[in-house]
């Protein structure tokens, strides 16, 4: 039963597990080193970017008045929703008990801390005046000011910060044993290092008892938590005035969103992943045919959303919104429109069939579909609602410029970074609770536990 | 019973180690009707059959969680209340102390204190200080359960006998 | 292991109260007064022994000491615009050569700086005098309002004893906002942002 | 970081360097600085400049030859701005754009700094006594004579200079290049009287203006505007005004009905009406033999304007006394401009306008006309001139090069120019003698009959240049003999002597200068009959065979070119286009879509006598047979504004015809060639249709006479308003309110506050734009360029927004103008989503914008409903204000540096100030007291400010009208600006 509650063709003995894990550490192939120093030169490029913008002003990416947010905020909505599906999947489905998700939740908690940890960068990068960022937080001052509470960006302040520091928590708590695991097969300055992160780890039956409950207890915190952070963003939009953001489905959207994006971010990370590290025997067809199930369900989720966003719009009466909505479809912004439905709500829909589920090869551009898809939402929803708004006399376009772009591929070069050196350095599949889902073996045959 | 705080001295004992987790627990439940209380137990993995076996009772934890929620949640309508009445200043019309958009922070808050304060009880609950050579064998956190017993030079070779019986595939006097 | 539990929580709460007392203590520090000056006697001093004086050392050595606090001028007379304008006035080189076309100084140190005046004066060279207190420029000061408010002598508040100093020197941290503030909220006088940004 | 908040080089309080340089001596000198981190005292202190406290000096606008009395504010000793003096009869208190612009002519960094000599290819400077001995040692040369071409100012220095130059055995010719010639013309042949006459537009009962932009570049605009505001804005009545004309101009836009005329056929159209008039109210008297020609139908022939129209408008016309009609436009003036006022001056003549709202005998200044300057080109070629004096004149820019007057002054031997700026004439010359700007330099000007503005320095110069009439008596002292007859010791000296005779005793003169000049009551306006001279009323003649005709109109800002070195005035939109900087070539809609042209496609207009080239702007206000272009640009030298920057239209015309008296702007037939290149046309527009948003109402006469609300008219009409809200919605809105306002009082918020607003009265406005530069002097707003406004990203706090209605098939066309400010929401949108109280509201009700707060999240300007934010990109501050410009920021508002929102804050600094003067003298603020710089700009009084609590203020009872509305009302954001609809005057069925 175990095997079953695993998924299919896993016979692996706890000794086996251990050494193919404590495997994926061992010296890095050449395509690794090469991604990694593709992810560091596109960092680069991001920050040098960056340095031209503190230098000179915003003035030199794309924004033409009224478009007062485009690619940056474009890029964090982006980066916050990616992170969504980690969490939802180590923490969520931890509560469901649901068994597909072992294997694979490091790697999605990985990918979450990273990708709230890139998305974090943005507002920075974003403001007018960068080095007075801090003017955000609540210190004691000698103006004797406070920041405004009331302002959606002051909510996203506390609920981005908190996500990152909870699920970097979560992700920490988790390996602690696994790397406890490695420490103990390791040798030299690497048993050194692990030891200090294992703090110590032995597993006595103390040290499992209070780490299971509060395990739990930290998913119990996490999951009401995902949901927040995505509403309080879309509240950023949701709470203003522009026709096509100040919509009460904004959260449910959003948060619907960000999953669908973040499970395409995970597909497009380990489809890849699990070859170059060999452990395609522990992530196999099974678990990605249940995340291509919940990618189905999260897609159908943004097709009703979009559907109802043109029929309120059209329901309610209301002139600034059928505008807003009319051009979305028809006007400059076209493409980009037509790009989000078709890569969102119709890509997704290919996922009933079974046969392009369990093909990863389909799944791999479909995730890729996704994520160009799910950054254009963002970029529709912002730029072209900014675009035309209640003055026709301030109507105007927007232009990209290279500014906006080399931040763009400094964010992807940054994520890529952190998350290639985590997946070299830490086990990216978790030992111990794939042990768990393993029955040891037993003297008297028969007389099964559980 | 007393906290598992990190020991700095060295205690002697018994360490045994099993491939099978039913002998393991046998082992377990024996020596706790000899009365033994002082059993320390290594998995690979959570294993609730041992915890059966050592018959453990409920985990502190969720006090550090509930006290981080309260507080949090205290803490964020206090900070936010207080701090808008401090310099009182009207945006689009409002009232200067409205509850509403507070709820945003406070439940952020709540979130952030009782997550920290899970990881910084369980942190101090679980971790000693520093890794016990004594008593303790890589291969625990392999595939092998351990058994350690603190025993005095009298009693060792009783309680080897006794894990040979109990089926350990490897006993020794620490 | 409950009181050890009990003890961490209660910890933390106690942190959370520290945070929010904090803004008020560090107020209070704020709001307590300008700093003693020194009080130099006004007496011979001639420009030799000034070395050790704060402030920065001025193209002449005018002694407030001696102008505002022996001979009891009052500061308007130099400072003509500070009650009808934002800002104070500094006087002209006339105003300084109505008195000193006379008044050569009563010892020698005193006799070589009103010298120097003197020639400047002859040479129709304003002389440039080091500046001590400055706002940044967003922040707009209406001299003439406080001085309406707190009186003629109220200068003492922000510039402290001058009356005092033979040397002008910062004696509190006008740039500082808080510096303002603590005042207004002590007189519960405006604090509305758009009363001096604009 | 430097720029954090405070700016490094553009410091309100900068310690002018400048003038110091410019041994101004201290005395000039500010009492404060930050910078320099020095403290300048007053060597001697100046009675009438307290450090703080602004000064303000009468003197008079030199603009153009309207000559509008100006107050000059001035701060330690600086102007930094410019307003209308209240008691000059021509502004009354007004000023337009290109007026308040004259102060970045004072700070212009194209001045010339210093007396300079040519020097082979390059330019030496020397000192001002070598600069004169050298114009002395030529005049004692002999030879061939002097002769000067001076601009047409009318003053005691013109009287200098004439009595100077004839002593040297010359001449002078007063030119200037926009001047009214046709009019003088056809007055002398109409009258008898060679004179431009004044026009009271304030009691026109119903204006008809051919080809004339009154509100802008013709005559006296500030001054027609005054009157036209009373006249055809709403005052419980409206007059009709119809433009007859090839292009709708501004004033085109702000008739009622435009009669698209070919270019060359008004005067027919005009005899025509005259003869309707005539035939109704009877009078044809002496003209009825030419009137008689010139039926409708006739006149409909010429000019393709409809022959009922043409009656209807005749008899609309005829049935309303006194009415006015004007004509002489540059924009029509082409070889029948004469004919064409003369026919005017019939139609006036027989509706009885002479000596009512036509009143002669007020003689403007006007100077010797193209006759003249055509007169020196013959001397000059002919190399009998031995020095050429130029003087605020510059003919080698201004006058077509087919005239080739550079080649002329290539044959003058010695080459003087007295250019303020280096201009295209100066460059060309041997000798620049620099003169002072006239903010700078004792002078007067005498614009009318019994008009004499009076010019005092109000600061030190800017640069150690000298007035050229202290040169001239300089060098009458070094010429000696006949000159000594000159015997005052400097040119103010001269000046009061002149003014013995106005003002006798020092007090009196004293006064003069306090008023800003002597104002004597025009002369009475004698009853004139028109002489019955027929004339021809054909259609002129065009040069060349193209498909169009080609009409150089003046620049509603650079005007003849001599604004085109002003930021301001590149940057304020034109009020027509709305393009910016850079000049555009007009074709009318229907043939933009005929030749497949798109706006900002590159097209090349060649005709017989050259070509240029610009980007296109298709415009349905222009006759389809027309192509257009303004004046004022393609400037090859004027400074690093100006130079190089589009193209020039003169070049497409021919040198005029021996002995014509004018220049025929209209002359020539052009052809069309395509480039396919691009070039986009900076504009600020971006959709100019309302899309039925309720943002520029409108209301019919009709309604409006009967004080019905828009609402009311609308329903009246049959048409269904825009979306409001349900009662239950206002219902529910209002508890919500009830409950926040009570909340609201906490802190400052609990005491009782004024509660300022504004109306904006839309049947006045007339989109003129005088309030934008307005806004920019007093705000310190920075001029972006022309790359940032493609980008959308021009900050001008306040802008006109233009917008379009009907024009499609059979619908008229008509524009709507709608100043667009911050409305000062009481629930602003933008506030509350700000995280760092940047956005806050104030305890009086404004948006306060607190700029070293801001972080720059934008997210305000997301919020805002009316897109009335702006936000600096880059450090505008560092790049706006080139040396000297700088000198110019208003020292009472903060400098934004960049990554900050900007905004209207309703001149908080003159709240401020006004609150600061009113508590000090212990007593309430009065309403009236002080008001915004657009209010205090806007020639039409369109714009009311005050206190809204206060229900005896002005604003409070204007935002009564049945005529108010609030834009975007259905947010309810609440605004504090009043908007009163536009008055639409209809043909009445």
């Amino acid at each position: 039963m175990a095997t079953v509650a695993y998924g299919p063709n896993l016979t692996r003995t706890h000794a086996e597990i251990t050494s193919d894990v404590v495997a994926t550490l061992s010296a890095p192939s050449k395509g690794y080193l090469a991604a990694l120093f593709g992810a560091v030169g596109l960092f680069l490029i991001g920050l040098i970017t960056f340095i031209i913008l503190l230098k000179d002003g915003l003035g030199h990416a794309g924004y033409n008045p009224p478009i007062m947010w485009s690619v940056y905020i474009t890029n964090f909505v982006f980066w916050v929703g990616i992170g969504h599906a980690g969490t939802l999947i180590s923490a969520i489905l931890y509560l469901f008990r649901s068994p597909w998700r072992t294997a694979v939740y490091r790697a999605t908690e990985a990918m979450t801390v990273f990708a709230v940890m890139t998305a974090g960068l943005f507002p920075i990068i974003h403001i007018g005046r960068q080095w007075v960022f801090y003017w955000l937080l609540p210190y004691p001052n000698a103006r004797y000011i406070w920041p405004n509470f009331k302002s959606p960006l002051m909510w996203d302040v506390f609920a981005v910060g908190t996500y990152l520091t909870v699920s970097t928590c979560f992700l920490v708590f988790g390996l602690i044993p696994d790397v406890a695991a490695v420490r103990d097969r390791a040798t030299g300055w690497r048993r050194a290092l692990y030891a200090q992160v294992a703090m110590g780890w032995t597993g006595s039956d103390n040290q499992w008892r209070h780490f299971s409950r509060a395990y739990l207890y930290l998913a119990a915190l996490l999951t009401p938590l995902v949901l927040s952070v995505h509403s309080v963003v879309s509240w950023d939009f949701a709470m203003s005035l522009v026709p096509a953001w100040h919509g009460t489905i904004f959260a449910p959207y959003f948060v619907g969103g960000a999953i669908y994006s973040g499970l395409g971010m995970v597909m497009t990370l380990l489809i890849p992943l699990r070859k170059v590290l060999k452990v395609e025997h522990l992530i196999n067809d099974y678990h990605f045919d249940n995340l291509a199930k919940l990618t189905l369900l999260t897609g159908c989720i943004m097709f009703y959303s979009y559907s109802m966003e043109y029929f309120v719009a059209w329901y309610s009466g209301n002139t600034f919104e059928q505008t807003t909505f009319f051009r979305r479809a028809f006007g400059p912004y076209w493409w980009a429109g037509w790009t989000m439905i078709i890569c969102n709500a119709l890509m997704s829909q290919l996922l009933w069939f079974k046969k392009i589920r369990t093909n990863l090869t389909s799944l791999f551009v479909i995730s890729i579909f996704i994520n160009i898809g799910m950054w254009f939402e963002r970029f529709v929803i912002i730029v072209s609602s900014l675009s035309n708004e209640f003055i026709p006399w301030a109507w105007d376009g927007l232009n990209p410029t290279w500014a906006d772009w080399g931040i763009l591929l400094g964010s992807f070069g940054w994520f890529f970074m952190y998350f290639l050196l985590f997946a070299r350095t830490f086990p990216i599949v978790a030992i111990q609770e794939i042990k768990e889902m393993i029955p040891m073996p037993r003297l008297r045959s028969g007389g099964g536990h559980h | 019973m007393g906290l598992p705080l990190p020991r700095r001295r060295e205690v002697p004992g018994v360490l045994a180690s099993f491939e099978h987790i039913d002998a393991a627990c046998d082992a377990i439940r024996a020596l706790r009707k000899e009365g033994r209380r002082n059993l320390t137990v290594y998995t690979s993995h959570p294993s609730h059959e041992v915890e059966a076996a050592v018959g453990h009772t409920w985990s502190p934890i969720r006090l550090f969680t509930l006290i981080g929620g309260l507080t949090g949640c205290t803490a964020g309508f206090a900070m936010t209340l207080w701090m808008s009445r401090d310099w009182p200043l009207v945006v689009g019309g409002k009232s200067v102390n409205t509850v509403v958009p507070y709820v945003a922070i406070a439940f952020e808050l709540t979130v952030l204190i009782a997550g920290l304060l899970t990881f910084f009880g369980m942190a101090l609950l679980t971790f000693p200080r520093a890794v016990r050579k004594v008593g303790f064998d890589p291969r625990f956190t392999d595939d092998r359960i351990g058994i350690f017993v603190p025993a005095q030079a009298g009693e060792t070779d009783r309680l080897g006998a006794f894990f040979r019986d109990a089926g350990a595939v490897e006993v020794r006097n620490a | 292991m409950r009181k050890l539990a009990f003890v961490a929580g209660g910890g933390l709460i106690v942190l959370a109260a520290a945070l929010m007392a904090w803004g008020g203590t560090s107020r209070a520090q704020q709001a307590s007064g300008p700093a003693e000056p020194d009080s130099i006697a006004a007496t011979r001093l001639a420009a030799s022994d000034t070395a050790n004086l704060l402030g920065p050392r001025q193209p002449i050595f005018f002694r407030h000491d001696l102008h505002a606090g022996q001979y009891k001028l009052q500061c308007q007379y130099c400072h003509y615009s500070v009650n009808v304008s934002n800002e104070p006035g500094i006087p002209s080189m006339q105003t300084c050569m109505g008195c000193h076309l006379v008044v050569g100084g009563t010892d020698k140190g005193n006799a070589a700086e009103i010298g120097k005046l003197r020639d400047a004066w002859n040479k129709q060279q304003p002389v440039e005098w080091v500046r001590v207190h400055f706002l940044a420029q967003h922040v707009h000061f209406p001299h003439s309002l406080h001085i309406k408010a707190l009186g003629p002598n109220a200068c003492a508040t922000c510039h402290g004893d001058v009356a005092r100093m033979p040397q002008i020197h910062k004696v509190n941290n006008i740039n500082n906002m808080g510096f303002c503030i603590s005042c207004h909220i002590e007189r519960k006088v405006t604090r509305d942002c758009s009363a001096c940004h604009y | 970081m430097s720029d954090d908040g405070i700016n490094p080089t553009v410091d309100r309080r900068r310690f002018l360097t400048v003038l110091g340089v410019a041994g101004a001596g201290a005395s000039a000198l500010s009492g404060c600085s930050t910078q320099a981190e020095k403290l300048i005292p007053y060597l001697v202190q100046s009675e009438d400049q307290v450090p703080g406290v602004a000064t303000y000096y009468a003197s008079t606008c030199t603009e153009c030859s309207a000559g509008c009395g100006l107050h000059v504010k001035t701060r330690e000793g600086r102007a930094i701005k410019l307003e209308g003096n209240p008691e000059h009869p021509v502004n009354r208190g007004k000023l337009c754009a290109r007026g308040q612009a004259s102060l970045q002519g004072l700070y212009n960094p194209g001045r010339v700094k210093a007396p300079m000599v040519r020097d082979g290819g390059s330019w030496k400077e020397v000192k001002w006594d070598d600069a004169i001995a050298r114009l002395v040692a030529a005049i004692q040369k002999g030879g061939a004579p002097l002769a000067v071409l001076s601009g047409a100012t009318r003053g005691t220095f013109s009287g200098l200079l004439a009595d100077f130059t004839a002593t040297a055995g010359g001449s002078v010719t007063r030119w200037e290049p926009l001047d009214h010639v046709p009019m003088r013309e056809a007055n002398k042949l109409s009258f008898g009287r060679d004179e431009l006459p004044a026009y009271d537009f304030a009691s026109a009962k119903y204006i008809l203006s051919f080809g004339a932009d009154f509100l802008d570049t013709w005559h006296s605009p500030t001054e027609n505007q005054i009157g036209y505001a009373q006249s055809h804005g709403f005052h419980g009545d409206a007059a009709r005004h119809v433009h007859v004309a090839a292009r709708r101009d501004l004033t085109g836009l702000n008739a009622d009905e435009w009669l698209a005329a070919a270019p060359g056929t008004e005067a027919a159209i005009a005899l025509a009406m005259a003869n309707v008039v005539a035939s109704r109210r009877g009078g044809a008297g002496s003209y009825a033999g030419l009137l008689s020609q010139w039926t409708p139908e006739a006149a409909s022939k010429a000019s393709g304007v409809p022959a009922e129209a043409i009656r209807r408008v005749a008899l609309e016309f005829a049935a309303q006394a006194p009415t006015l009609a004007v004509a002489g436009g540059i924009g029509s003036q082409h070889r029948g401009a004469v004919e064409l006022c003369q026919a005017v001056n019939v139609l006036n003549a027989v509706a009885g306008n002479i000596g009512q709202t036509v009143r002669f005998g007020a003689d403007l200044s006007t100077g010797d006309g193209l006759a003249g300057v055509q007169k020196l080109l013959g001397a000059m070629s002919a190399g009998q001139v031995g020095i050429l004096l130029v003087h605020e004149a510059n003919p080698v820019y201004a006058l077509p090069a087919s005239m080739k007057f550079a080649d002329a002054l290539k044959k003058v031997p010695f080459k003087v120019s007295t250019a303020t700026y280096m201009d295209e004439t100066a460059a060309q010359c041997d000798l620049l003698l620099p003169n002072l700007h006239s903010l700078e330099r004792w002078d007067d000007a005498n614009p009318r009959a019994g008009v004499w503005g009076l010019m005092q320095p109000v600061m030190e110069p800017v640069f150690p240049v000298r007035h050229t009439g202290d040169v001239l008596l300089d060098a009458t002292r070094k010429l000696g003999g006949a000159y000594s007859k000159f015997s005052a010791p400097d040119y103010k000296t001269h000046l009061r002597t002149a003014w013995n005779a106005r003002t006798a005793s020092d007090a009196e003169w004293r006064a003069a200068l306090a008023r800003g000049g002597l104002y004597e009551a025009a002369p009475e306006a004698p009853v004139l009959t028109a002489s019955d001279a027929s004339f021809s009323a054909a259609t002129p003649a065009f040069d060349g065979d193209g498909e169009f005709v080609f009409v150089a109109y003046p620049h509603a800002f650079l005007h003849d070119g001599r604004g085109a070195n002003r930021p301001w005035l590149l940057e304020n939109p034109d009020p027509v286009t709305k393009a910016t900087w850079s000049p555009w070539i007009e074709l009318s809609a229907a043939t933009a879509k005929r030749l497949d042209i798109r706006r900002g496609e590159v097209v090349r207009i060649v005709s017989p006598h050259g070509e240029i080239s610009g980007p296109a702007f298709p415009y349905a206000g222009l006759h389809d047979g027309v192509i257009a272009a303004p004046l004022g640009s393609g400037h090859t030298e004027y400074g690093q504004f100006a130079k190089d920057r589009g193209f020039n239209p003169l070049d497409l015309l021919g040198a005029p015809a021996a002995g014509s008296t004018f220049l025929p702007y209209a002359s020539t037939r052009v052809r069309l060639e395509k480039t396919y290149s691009y070039q986009e046309v900076a504009t600020t527009e971006g959709t100019p249709r309302q899309l039925g948003r309720g943002i520029a109402e409108a209301i019919p006469l009709v309604y409006a006479r009967k004080g019905m609300t828009v609402r009311q008219a609308l329903h009246a009409e049959g048409h269904d308003e825009h979306e409001v809200n349900t009662e239950l919605e206002v219902k529910a809105i209002l508890g919500w309110r009830e409950r926040q306002v009570e909340g609201r009082k906490l802190g400052n918020y609990a005491e009782v506050h004024p509660s300022w607003g504004m109306t904006v009265d839309l049947s006045k406005c007339t989109g003129c734009s005088a309030c934008v530069t307005a806004c920019y002097a007093e705000n310190n707003i920075p001029t972006v360029g022309e790359d940032q406004v493609l980008r959308g990203r021009e900050m001008s706090w306040m802008r006109i927004e233009r917008y379009w209605e009907g024009g499609e098939g059979e619908e008229p066309l008509e524009a709507r103008f709608v100043p667009m400010l911050c409305q000062q929401c009481e629930d602003a949108p933008c506030e509350p989503v700000c995280p760092v109280f940047a956005a806050y509201h104030t305890v009086d009700g404004l948006n306060g914008q607190v700029y070293n707060r801001c972080v720059g999240t934008r997210y305000c300007s997301n919020n805002c409903s009316y897109k009335v934010r702006y936000f600096n990109w880059y450090k505008y501050n560092l790049k706006a204000w080139p040396e000297p410009l700088d000198l110019q920021l208003n020292p009472d508002v903060t400098v934004r540096a960049r990554g900050v929102m900007e905004k209207c804050t309703f001149c908080v600094q003159r709240i401020r100030g006004a609150q600061h003067n009113a508590r000090l003298e212990g007593r309430e603020l009065r309403d009236g007291e002080f008001t915004t710089a657009c209010a205090q700009a806007c020639p039409s009084d369109a714009i009311i400010f005050g206190n809204r609590r206060d229900p005896e203020s002005k604003v409070a009872q204007s935002s009564e009208d049945p005529r108010a509305y609030r834009v975007l009302e259905e947010l309810n954001t609440r605004p504090a600006i009043t908007y009163l609809a536009k008055v639409l005057n209809q043909v009445e069925a």
